[in-house]
Formats: structure tokens, sequence, C-alpha cells
């Protein structure tokens, strides 16, 4: 059961990772990581009771707060300086 | 094994295999969906349903211990960040200026211009 | 077996990982797959039991260093320049240097030999006496933070003075750039 | 209370109950709590919680149901061979008055698949619909009701 489990999450992996080489745009990418670092939690996690030591969660629940700000982090940026420098941004709200 | 011990084994495996079918369609769907605001939908599929099946087949499969508690906490931690990170990507997409396309005969509504409190995250969001 | 299995899925991802971030062009392309390669990297550590070195690298890798990295482009630029020389010579120095490292390894014991300097030395000790002198349930903690003490400290000390330093560069290049900003405002102005 | 609640939280991820990890955790709870008190006189950001918790785990189990059916949806459309997507940005007004409510109704909407917040505005959300049919309306004002329900109840 949890061998299917941990196959289909390998599976998925396998087709964010193709998402997230093939872009196009950077906000797919983004999007790729951050189902991967859920993919990765849940992979922590099935891994744990496929080899019978359940113990590791910690580890999963580290990733899915690392990656919550990671993606926060980025989009911040994102929104923050994409739209252009903050000179240019203080030009727009006037 | 009892009946109950029977009945809750049939339901962690229907959890965990519906849920790893789920986890691989949401992916699909990040791969073979037309465009970006088209995908994030695809992997909302990942994060919602696959999420929610495989932690209760975990959780049933762990039966009542400090393991089940760690996974329910993962659960929440991801049921409440899931949509938000989402909603955080689609936003930051919007704000630069991109919009999604639409289908035949319907219009887009467009966003409403940054309000100045907003101006001053911008402003404060750069500095960092 | 199917942890080998899992292991060389998982080893396949993390090359095709690099070798796409080698390619790439788009530095924030870049930094994603940097993202993807150091969680790829955490969950093969994890499968390797090194749960430890798992946690270090989730919290550096995929965590302190994106942001890191983010921070340093917003300072420089989004692309990479198209290198002017050509790659031959790096690769050769590459080439030599991975097949050394080869070649080394293959004097190693094998992975997980029990009789390997790593576990005849002093870990049987560790493994025997850090339960009832520390009392702390994971052994590398113990012997991290009690045993190498001082020299834990000292690393510590390092790698605190490597942020500050750091933090000192990025926060004055700030400040100077704000003063150059004004000063073309200020020109702007008085063009204008 | 909140350091009670982190204690506990302590004992529960560590599940060693020796007194020298005790202490470490006491320890640790007391640190997190005196940075979490400077942290708030600093910025006085407070949430204050106002929400029926027997409504809320109601409108949980309404809110499965409603992520079961949607992903049902969206699955049909990401398997189908045409791939019938049709793409929408509209408003969705809400009616709750906390933050914390418009939250729970923001995040609700981007939890069942198909349906995305996008930018929040006054007193409308945009969300960006995959497959868009004119009774998703209706579906999103009836999730807003159930929202604001579970939130005007309480008053605690």
């Amino acid at each position: 059961m949890f061998l299917v489990a941990a196959v289909s999450l390998l599976v998925s992996m396998v087709i964010v990772l193709a998402r997230l080489f093939a872009g196009p745009t950077l906000y797919d990418r983004v999007l790729a990581v951050n189902s991967f670092g859920t993919l990765t939690v849940l992979f922590i996690g099935v891994l744990g009771f496929l080899t019978g030591r359940p113990d590791f969660l910690d580890i999963a629940l580290l990733y899915a707060l690392i990656n919550f700000v990671g993606t926060i982090a980025i989009l911040k940026f994102f929104r923050y300086r994409a739209i252009g420098d903050v000179s240019a941004s203080r030009e727009l709200g006037q | 094994m009892n009946a109950v011990d029977v009945f809750l084994e049939v339901l962690s495996w229907a959890l965990i295999v519906s849920g790893s079918v789920f986890v691989i369609i949401g992916s699909l769907g990040l791969w073979r969906l037309p465009d970006f605001w088209a995908r994030l939908h695809g992997a909302s599929v990942t994060e919602s349903a696959g999420v929610i099946l495989l932690i209760w087949g975990m959780c049933i499969q762990a039966g009542f211990t400090l393991i089940t508690v760690k996974l329910i906490i993962i659960g929440i931690f991801l049921f409440i960040t899931g949509p938000t990170a989402t909603h955080a990507v689609a936003n930051a997409a919007l704000v630069t200026g991109w919009r999604p396309s639409e289908a035949e005969g319907l219009t887009g509504a467009e966003p409403e211009p940054l309000r100045p409190e907003n101006e001053d995250d911008a402003l404060d969001g750069g500095e960092e | 077996m199917i942890e080998t299995a899992i292991n060389f899925a998982l080893f396949t991802m993390l090359v095709v990982t690099a070798i796409a971030a080698a390619r790439i062009r788009h530095l924030f392309a870049v930094v994603m797959l940097s993202g993807a390669f150091s969680l790829l990297s955490a969950l093969l550590l994890v499968t390797l039991d090194a749960v430890d070195v798992a946690f270090t690298e989730a919290a550096v890798g995929a965590g302190i260093s994106t942001v890191l990295m983010l921070g340093t482009l917003a300072l420089t630029s989004r692309r990479e320049k198209i290198p002017s020389h050509r790659p031959t010579i790096p690769l050769i120095v590459v080439l030599v240097t991975g097949a050394a490292i080869i070649y080394g390894t293959l004097d190693m014991p094998n992975f997980g030999s029990a009789n390997s300097p790593a576990q005849t030395g002093v870990a049987a000790e560790y493994i025997e006496r850090s339960p009832h002198e520390i009392g702390v349930p994971n052994i590398v903690t113990a012997i991290l933070a009690s045993y190498r003490g001082y020299d834990t400290l000292g690393e510590t000390g390092v790698v605190f003075t490597a942020g500050v330093g750091v933090l000192m560069l990025i926060s004055g290049l700030r400040t100077r750039r704000r003063r150059e900003d004004e000063e073309d405002d200020d020109e702007a102005e008085e063009a204008g | 209370m909140t350091l009670a609640g982190l204690f506990a939280l302590w004992l529960l991820m560590s599940g060693l109950f020796k007194p020298l990890l005790i202490g470490f955790g006491l320890a640790s709870v007391l640190v997190v709590g005196w940075i979490t008190s400077r942290m708030d006189a600093q910025d006085g950001d407070h949430l204050d919680i106002r929400l029926s918790p027997l409504r809320l785990a109601g409108y949980l189990l309404w809110l499965l149901a409603e992520i079961a059916r949607a992903n049902w949806s969206v699955m049909r459309i990401i398997l189908s061979r045409r791939m019938p997507v049709r793409q929408h940005l509209f408003r969705v007004p809400f009616s709750q008055k906390t933050d914390l409510g418009q939250v729970i109704f923001a995040n609700s909407i981007t939890l069942t698949p198909g349906t995305i917040t996008v930018e929040t505005e006054r007193d409308n959300f945009l969300v960006h619909a995959l497959g868009y049919d004119e009774n998703d309306d209706e579906a999103l004002a009836e999730m807003d009701r159930r929202v604001a329900q579970v939130e005007t109840a309480g008053g605690v």
C-alpha cells in the first residue's frame, strides 16, 4: 500500500520536475517548486511508514514550514521587485 | 483480527490509494493544462485532495500514537498554507500585470488599482 | 531492494536537476531549480537515515539559501552573462578532480560496512556512553553539544561572524545606492 | 495560555518525559514567549478569534464534501482528451466582518480546486475559475453565507 503511494509520489515528482524545467514562465516554476515541496513532505511521511520508522515526521513538518516560508519569500520578491525598482513604484502611486 | 481492524485496514488502503491517484492527477494537470492560470488549479488538486486523503490514510495506519498527532499537525499546516501559497503565486502574477485568458463570451473583471496602503507595503517590501 | 530503487530514482532526478540548473541562463529559474535540488538531496539524506543532516539541509538549503540568493539577485542582474571564454579548460579541471575523487572512493569501505574506520573507532564508545552520561536521545546532538562542545562553539562563532560580515556588506551597499538615487533625483529636478 | 499551548505542543512533539528534556522545553517556551511579547509591543498586531468552534467543525465537514465534489470535476477536466477549460476571472462579494472570517472564506475558495482567490479588494474577492459556469456564483454565495454564520455566531 505504501509502496503504491511512494511510487505514485515519485512519478508525480518527475512530472512536476518536468514542468519546473519547461517553465515557460517564472510563475510556472514557482508553482512547480511549491508543489514539489508538498510532494516532498508527503513522500517523507510515506517513506517513514514504508521503512517501518515513522519517527521522521519531524522533518516532514519542518519541510512544510520551510516550503511555505520559501514560497512566500520568493513571491514577495516578485511582487515588489518585478513591478520595477522601488523608485519606479513610487512614481506609479502618484 | 476483528471486524473493526479489517474495516480500518480497508479504509486506510482506500484512502491512501485514492490519495496517490489524486496526487498523480494533480501533477498531470500541472503538466497538461494549457497555461499558467489553468495549471494553478491542477496544482491545487494535489494540495487539497492528495494531501487530505494521504494524511488521513497514514493517520489510520499509525493508530492512536504521537505519530498521529504529528501527522495531524502537518495536515492542519498544509491545509492552511497550501491555499495561501497558491493565492500568493496567483496574486503575484496578477499584480505584475498579467491577466488570464478568458473563455469565449466572458469578460474578466479588472482588478482595482493598488490602494495607497498597498503602495506603502510595496515601499517597505522593497527595502528589505 | 525498494530503498535502492527509491535512492536510484532520487539520484537520477538530482543529476537531471543539476544539469538543467547549469544550462538555464535565467537566474530566477536557476534559484527555483536549486530549491528543488536541495529538497531532493534532503530526501536522499532521509533515505540514508542521516536525519540530522536532512534537517540542516532543509533549513539551510531549501529555506535560507533560496532567500539569500533572491536577495543577491535583487542587487545584481537577472540574467547570466554569456561567458566570453570557452569552457574547455574548466571542464578538464572538473573532470580531472571528479576522476580523482572517484578514484579515492574506490578504497573506501562499503556503505554500511561494520568494520569501516568510522564504526570501529570512537563510535561504539559514544553509542554506549552517551545515553547515561548525557541523557539526550539523539546521539549526534549529544556529541556535538557536549563531547565536542568547544569545537561546536568555535564553529558557531565562525558562522556568526560570517553572517555579520555579509549583513554589514549588504547594508552598506544599500545606503550607498540610496544616496546615489537621491543624487540622481536631485539632478533630474534641477534639469527639469 | 499561549505558553501552556506551546508547552503542550513541545511535549506532544518530543514524546519524551525526562526532567532534562522537559527543562529544555520549558526554557525554550519561555524564551519564545519573551520574544513574542517584545514583538507584540513593537507592532501591536492582534488577532481576535471570534468563531464558534461547533459551527466551525460543521463548516469544515461541509467544506470537505465541497472539496470532494470540486476535485471530481477538475479531475474530469484534466483527464479528458480535449480539456474543456472555461477560464474566467470574476468578482465574489464577501460579507464577513473580521479579518479571520475573510481569510477563512478566501482560503476555502482556493482550497476547492477549480477556483482560486487571486486578489482581495475592499468588499470583493477576485476569483479565477478553471471551468466557469453560471452556477458558480450561487455556490460561492452559499459558501460565503456559511462562513459568515461561523463567524457571527461566536462572539466569545
